[in-house]
């Protein structure tokens, strides 16, 4: 079970305004799919328009285990030029 | 080689040699997007609109298809119809869709130059003729070029297509507001209330080109059997794939793109704007088609970084701590949706800790060229506000502005805008290094006034694919699949030749094409040194590996037996201690051995670190003329470490140059009939060489742990301070708050005029 | 574009036939805007009657005193004429503020004249100066005033098939200095915002005998204002002159607001530029500020 | 519309090309002759980019005709260096890395070396306004102005008297 916060305009665009979920997850995979559910679109922004940190860590790689009290961020990306 | 090492231990890491592509590039030899030729090939030109805002009721070709010569015409309509998907575009993401649409108008034309029709020729002189008689019925709409009268009830809309992006509830009827982002913390109302100082305004900046040289061109070949090559100058070859496979529904395996060599992106090359185009031709034509714009459809076209319209009030206790900050922003995003209102949100006070923060920004379409990413995308325009208005604190509380900042600077551990910590930063080092500096402390002569700016960027990771192989003699070759747009294949060079322990000449870089090796993001975001350096180093350190196993092979030694030390296998094994075998002596047996060496890395790291930097610029102003002269800049900058320091001081000092042209003249000017009257370098007044002094660097360097040799990235910071530093300068020259870039003499004058 | 006939003739007459048979050819000395302009479409001519070959047409010789600067003399080789930098410092230094090193290279006064922008560099100065230019036609040659050639923005008084062969200008007077300022937003490689010429004889008593003022980029022709110069004549040059003749200057213009710049600022400029061109016109003339 | 035969020496050599009467120098140079060296950054004379000599003077190749260079003596960045031995501008540009992306260079060469035969000893004001009608975007011009003044002061210790 993670916490879940989310940023604008994610929250507003996705989450209808909720900013702060528990998701049951083990790894960012299983939570953008559970997160895609609840929010049909979400997983096709995740994978060009989202950055998550977990536990303050911004990271790349989904299969990153979470653990009950694992904070997750979902934060908009935001491009270089 | 996961902690970053002393150093003084460095041979190759922090030297200066010559770049690998140098000698090709000042003798007029390498190859650039304009100079490449394919056999056969014919030239293209594009219709372009010349309305800002148009329906397109229909479109005649047939008189300009039957004109001898002419080999295709594409319209809108030849593209694919396209299903609604947010896709990956360079380093941002846009809607499938809106990229194919502005390769392309189909339904409408959304600014003056917006691409309407194309046609292929065996001379370049007879597609521009055809141009001349392709028949376009067009319905003028009222157009709209300011964000704020783009937001008004009875705007023309863009799109009906584009509901508010984070706007709640849900909107369920078409805006020209593409986004709306917010970041609430505390309790600014409060926070504000209780300030020991206020200072409040609003600060806008224009859209400004990025500027590259080299104007945007392609050739294309696509195949009856539907395999495709696009030659192109990109800061991304596998973005040129990626997006052209999407727009034109093709396999991504069927294009293969090559990357010529680039002259200056800064973001405005990252995604397509010709090569769908040159491809629809080249399938209808058979042949090979090259696209080249002229410096006019640069202008008219391509990318532009957006304006912005910043309303701001910021509070600071007596001591100057910041208590409260209230910020309001609208980008100009011009035609298509852009990305850069995340980073406004960011990049506005993420270098400062203000607990108590309002702010809010939006994306606001208009008839303008779409908005493209330019160095730092969204960061230096909502910074200009935020430290014009920490200049006010300081002058307003009687503290060094230097000072101001400091008190208030984030450091490791503190929390970033968006939430997670803050790992190794070095502001609070930059802005020691700017006290430290002589030209903080030089003594200003009558007339000249000084100013600070300060500002910084996230950086980034994203996926990089590297190989680094030995060859027979023993020298050693790496391949990345990232452009050199600055000197980067030296750097790459370094970091191999660092990691080898092997002289820098002994490693040559290739940059190569979309088929020879796996996907690299593009170059751009100040990613490439960082990622593409750690691919670089990881295959480095496993082919050290297998050059290891190989000597213990030779020697019948366990691999852990040996020690790669100064570019040679060393046997650490009873009896046979310090027998040696040079890589070239090992790479010769390779074939009996086990095979050739090499190894491949792909990644995606984490771990980049945002870079931070202050700049400092003295400016003189002739208060009757209104000119104002930037007399000395000096730009510091914690860039984690530099690789090669004359490229890292070159980015300061380009970037800075760029940022003190969008201080001072640079700007789009329309006419009434929102036609754009400044479409060449005469008139879109980028810095001359004259414009400037020199700028002055200060590398600090507070590695990264967790890039091999401490990277961080450099090349987006340098433009975020500079609009600042540029404006509180002429500020204070005046006696007059400056609100409103670029600082033109016209503008200062009337300024200084008005204070009396 | 499509294609013109190129010419390269090698006498004024062939030059002035070809131009006379031809409404739409246009002469091509420097290039520099005409090569631009085809480029960009606004001004396609049928044929290019290239001067340069023409014996004469390029270098600076003296003349009736003073000096004739053949149409196709780059704005560089001015800089190369001793006596002419000696004697019209303002109108050389006003020819070498025009685009770049590369540009004046090839540019010339003529050019920049016949191709009647209201803010060419070198106009303003070449009035002042009392400049003329020598016209080649169908009919013959004849002399008018610079000041008279530009007759708006992009409109010349030359008939059908004239050309400029030469500008003259004349000896300088005793007492005599020039000057040419301009403002523009860069350092260089920039059209002016204004342009002010100003040539002047000073006594050697100290009283100005003579004064004229040019502006440039302040009406839809570069402007001799002859109140401004009148404004000067008989005085010392004293602050209140100065003033004056500012005023008139102030007076005389009738910019436009476009890209370059708005009517105030413009107006404002054509001032301060004045005083300051008079400034150095002044210390040119020998006589201490 | 018939092209014009134009016979011209470029870098040393004769060449014979035929071209259209509006072909710019700059086209013919890389379209023609293949020498791409020469960049087209504006096609107005406002970058530099397309700088060569033309009988001993730079000049933007893209505000010249094709057809005005019969007979003419061009120079473009091919010919600086001699043979495989670089110019010291050329060298100067390297060791200093006063080169980014590399698309503005051969202009910046071609005009620093006009200035130095010209003016052996320029101060960083006469490098700067003779160097103004060059753009570039990468380097904020720091590093060029350097490189062409290490260069003058290198090429004036050759040209000194032992």
């Amino acid at each position: 079970m993670a916490q879940v916060s989310i940023l604008s305009p994610l929250s507003s665009e996705f989450f209808g305004g909720e900013d702060s979920i528990e998701i049951d997850a083990c790894s960012l995979f299983e939570l953008v799919s559970a997160l895609d559910r609840r929010n049909p679109g979400f997983a096709d922004a995740a994978d060009v328009r989202v950055a998550f940190a977990v536990d303050d860590v911004l990271t790349t790689d989904w299969a990153t285990p979470l653990s009950r009290d694992s904070n997750v961020m979902l934060v908009p990306r935001v491009g270089g030029g | 080689m996961n902690a970053p090492q002393d150093k003084h231990a460095f041979r190759v890491v922090g030297t200066r040699p010559v770049r690998p592509d140098g000698v090709e590039k000042v003798t007029g030899k390498a190859i650039y997007g304009p100079d490449f030729v394919a056999p056969g090939m014919l030239h293209a030109a594009i219709l372009r609109s010349p309305h800002p805002h148009a329906r397109i009721q229909g479109i005649d070709t047939r008189k300009a298809a039957a004109l001898p010569g002419v080999k295709a015409v594409v319209t809108g309509a030849d593209f694919p119809s396209l299903q609604s998907v947010v896709v990956a575009a360079g380093e941002s993401s846009s809607d499938i869709i809106h990229l194919s649409r502005n390769c392309m108008a189909l339904e409408k034309a959304l600014y003056e130059g917006h691409a309407v029709a194309a046609v292929a020729a065996t001379t370049l002189q007879i597609a521009e003729e055809a141009l001349g008689l392709i028949d376009v019925d067009y319905a003028v709409l009222p157009h709209v070029l300011d964000p704020e009268d783009a937001m008004r009830a009875d705007a023309p809309l863009l799109h009906d297509d584009v509901f508010t992006k984070g706007a709640e509830p849900k909107p369920d009827t078409p805006s020209n507001v593409a986004m709306y982002v917010t970041l609430n913390r505390g309790d600014v109302g409060a926070a504000l209330e209780n300030a020991a100082v206020v200072v409040s305004g609003r600060y806008t900046c224009q859209p400004v080109h990025q500027g590259y040289i080299e104007p945007h061109v392609c050739v294309a070949s696509w195949n009856a059997d539907d395999q495709a090559q696009i030659w192109v100058s990109s800061q991304g070859a596998f973005s040129v794939r990626s997006l052209t496979a999407s727009i034109l529904t093709m396999s991504q395996a069927d294009i293969r793109v090559t990357p010529l060599e680039i002259g200056g992106g800064f973001g405005g090359k990252t995604g397509v704007y010709l090569e769908p185009v040159a491809m629809l031709l080249s399938r209808k034509a058979g042949r090979p088609v090259r696209i080249a714009m002229s410096r006019s459809e640069v202008f008219r076209a391509t990318g532009p970084a957006p304006g912005a319209i910043v309303d701001i009030k910021l509070g600071a206790a007596a001591d100057g701590t910041l208590v409260g900050a209230e910020i309001d922003f609208k980008y100009n995003a011009g035609a298509y949706p852009g990305n850069s209102a995340h980073s406004g949100i960011v990049c506005s006070i993420g270098h400062y800790r203000v607990e108590n923060a309002r702010i809010s920004g939006m994306e606001v379409l208009c008839n303008r060229p779409a908005s493209k990413a330019y160095r730092a995308p969204g960061a230096p325009q909502v910074a200009f506000a935020v430290e014009s208005a920490l200049d006010e604190i300081a002058l307003k509380l009687g503290i060094d502005p230097l000072d101001l900042r400091l008190k208030n600077a984030v450091k490791p551990g503190d929390p970033q805008p968006m939430g997670p910590a803050y790992g190794e930063i070095g502001y609070i080092e930059c802005l020691e290094a700017a006290k430290a500096h002589p030209h903080w402390k030089a003594p200003l002569p009558a007339g000249h006034a000084r100013g600070i700016g300060g500002g910084f960027w996230g950086n980034y990771g994203g996926p990089s694919t590297a190989v680094v192989s030995i060859t027979e003699d023993g020298s050693a070759l790496v391949t990345t699949g990232s452009p050199d747009i600055g000197g980067s294949r030296a750097a790459m060079a370094m970091m191999a030749a660092e990691s080898l322990q092997l002289p820098y000449e002994r490693v040559r870089v290739t940059i190569a094409d979309t088929s020879s090796i796996g996907y690299s993001m593009v170059t751009g975001g100040s990613r490439t040194t960082f990622a593409t350096g750690k691919a670089v180093v990881d295959a480095a350190v496993a082919v050290i590996g297998t050059l290891k196993e190989r000597a213990a092979r030779m020697w019948n030694v366990e691999a852990g037996q040996v020690e790669w030390r100064d570019g040679e296998a060393i046997c650490l094994a009873d009896g046979k201690t310090d027998q040696r075998l040079k890589i070239g002596q090992i790479a010769a047996k390779a074939a009996f051995s086990g095979g050739p060496i090499s190894a491949e890395v792909a990644i995606n790291p984490g771990g980049y670190l945002p870079g931070f930097g202050v700049h400092i610029c003295d400016v003189e102003v002739d208060a009757e003329t209104g000119q104002t002269f930037v007399r000395r800049y000096t730009a510091i900058q914690d860039v984690g470490r530099a690789i090669h320091p004359d490229y890292v001081e070159g980015q300061l000092q380009g970037g800075a140059a760029q940022g003190i042209g969008w201080a001072l003249n640079e700007a789009y000017v329309y006419d009434a009939a929102g036609l754009l009257d400044n479409a060449g370098f005469l008139d879109y007044r980028m810095p001359v060489c004259s414009d400037l002094p020199m700028i002055d660097t200060v590398l600090v360097e507070k590695p990264n742990p967790a890039h091999p040799y401490g990277v961080k990235g450099v090349g987006e910071t340098p433009i975020v301070p500079p609009l600042a530093a540029v404006g509180n300068a002429v500020s204070r020259a005046i006696g007059v708050r400056m609100h409103d870039l670029p600082l033109t003499p016209d503008q200062v004058y009337r300024a200084a005029r008005r204070k009396g | 574009m499509p294609s013109p006939a190129y010419h390269a003739p090698e006498t004024v007459s062939q030059a002035v036939a070809l131009l006379a048979g031809d409404p739409a050819a246009k002469p091509l000395a420097g290039g520099t805007d005409l090569i631009v302009q085809m480029r960009s479409g606004r001004n396609v001519p049928s044929a290019i009657v290239d001067l340069k070959r023409i014996a004469g047409m390029i270098g600076v010789r003296p003349h009736a005193g003073g000096f004739a600067v053949g149409a196709a003399t780059p704005c560089t080789a001015l800089k190369n004429d001793r006596a002419l930098v000696a004697a019209w410092p303002g109108v050389v230094e006003a020819a070498n503020l025009i685009g770049s090193v590369q540009v004046r290279n090839r540019a010339t006064m003529a050019g920049n004249l016949c191709n009647a922008s209201p803010a060419a560099d070198s106009v303003p100065a070449l009035i002042a100066a009392g400049a003329t230019c020598l016209i080649a036609g169908p009919n013959g040659n004849r002399e008018i005033a610079v000041a008279d050639l530009p007759q708006g923005p992009g409109r010349t008084a030359l008939a059908p098939g004239e050309f400029v062969v030469e500008i003259r200008l004349p000896a300088r007077p005793v007492g005599g200095g020039d000057a040419y300022l301009r403002a523009t937003p860069r350092t260089e490689m920039d059209i002016a915002v204004v342009g002010a010429g100003v040539a002047l004889v000073i006594e050697s008593s100290g009283s100005c005998t003579s004064a004229r003022i040019a502006l440039g980029a302040v009406a839809p022709t570069a402007l001799l204002i002859e109140d401004a110069g009148a404004a000067l004549v008989g005085t010392r040059l004293e602050d209140a002159a100065v003033a004056r003749m500012a005023e008139a200057v102030r007076a005389a213009s009738r910019p436009i607001a476009d890209k370059r710049g708005s009517v105030e600022y413009r107006t404002h400029m054509a001032g301060v530029l004045a005083v300051r061109a008079v400034g150095v016109a002044r210390e040119r003339a020998g006589v201490d500020a | 519309m018939s092209k014009l035969l134009v016979s011209t020496t470029v870098n040393g050599d004769s060449y014979d090309f035929a071209c259209d009467p509006s072909e710019s120098l700059l086209d013919a140079l890389r379209m023609r002759l293949s020498l791409t060296g020469s960049k087209e950054g504006c096609g107005s004379g406002d970058c530099g980019a397309c700088t060569v000599v033309l009988d001993g003077e730079i000049v933007c190749s893209c505000l010249v005709l094709a057809a005005e260079v019969d007979g003419r003596q061009i120079a473009t960045i091919e010919g600086v260096a001699e043979g495989s031995q670089l110019h010291p501008i050329q060298q100067k540009f390297l060791e200093l890395g006063a080169l980014q992306c590399g698309f503005c260079t051969p202009g910046f060469i071609v005009a620093a070396k006009a200035l130095l035969d010209h003016n052996p000893s320029p101060d960083e004001t006469e490098v700067r306004y003779w160097l103004a009608g060059n753009l570039c975007r990468c380097t904020g011009y720091d590093k060029i102005v350097r490189a062409v003044m290490d260069a003058a002061a290198e090429l004036r210790q050759e040209r000194a008297p032992a």
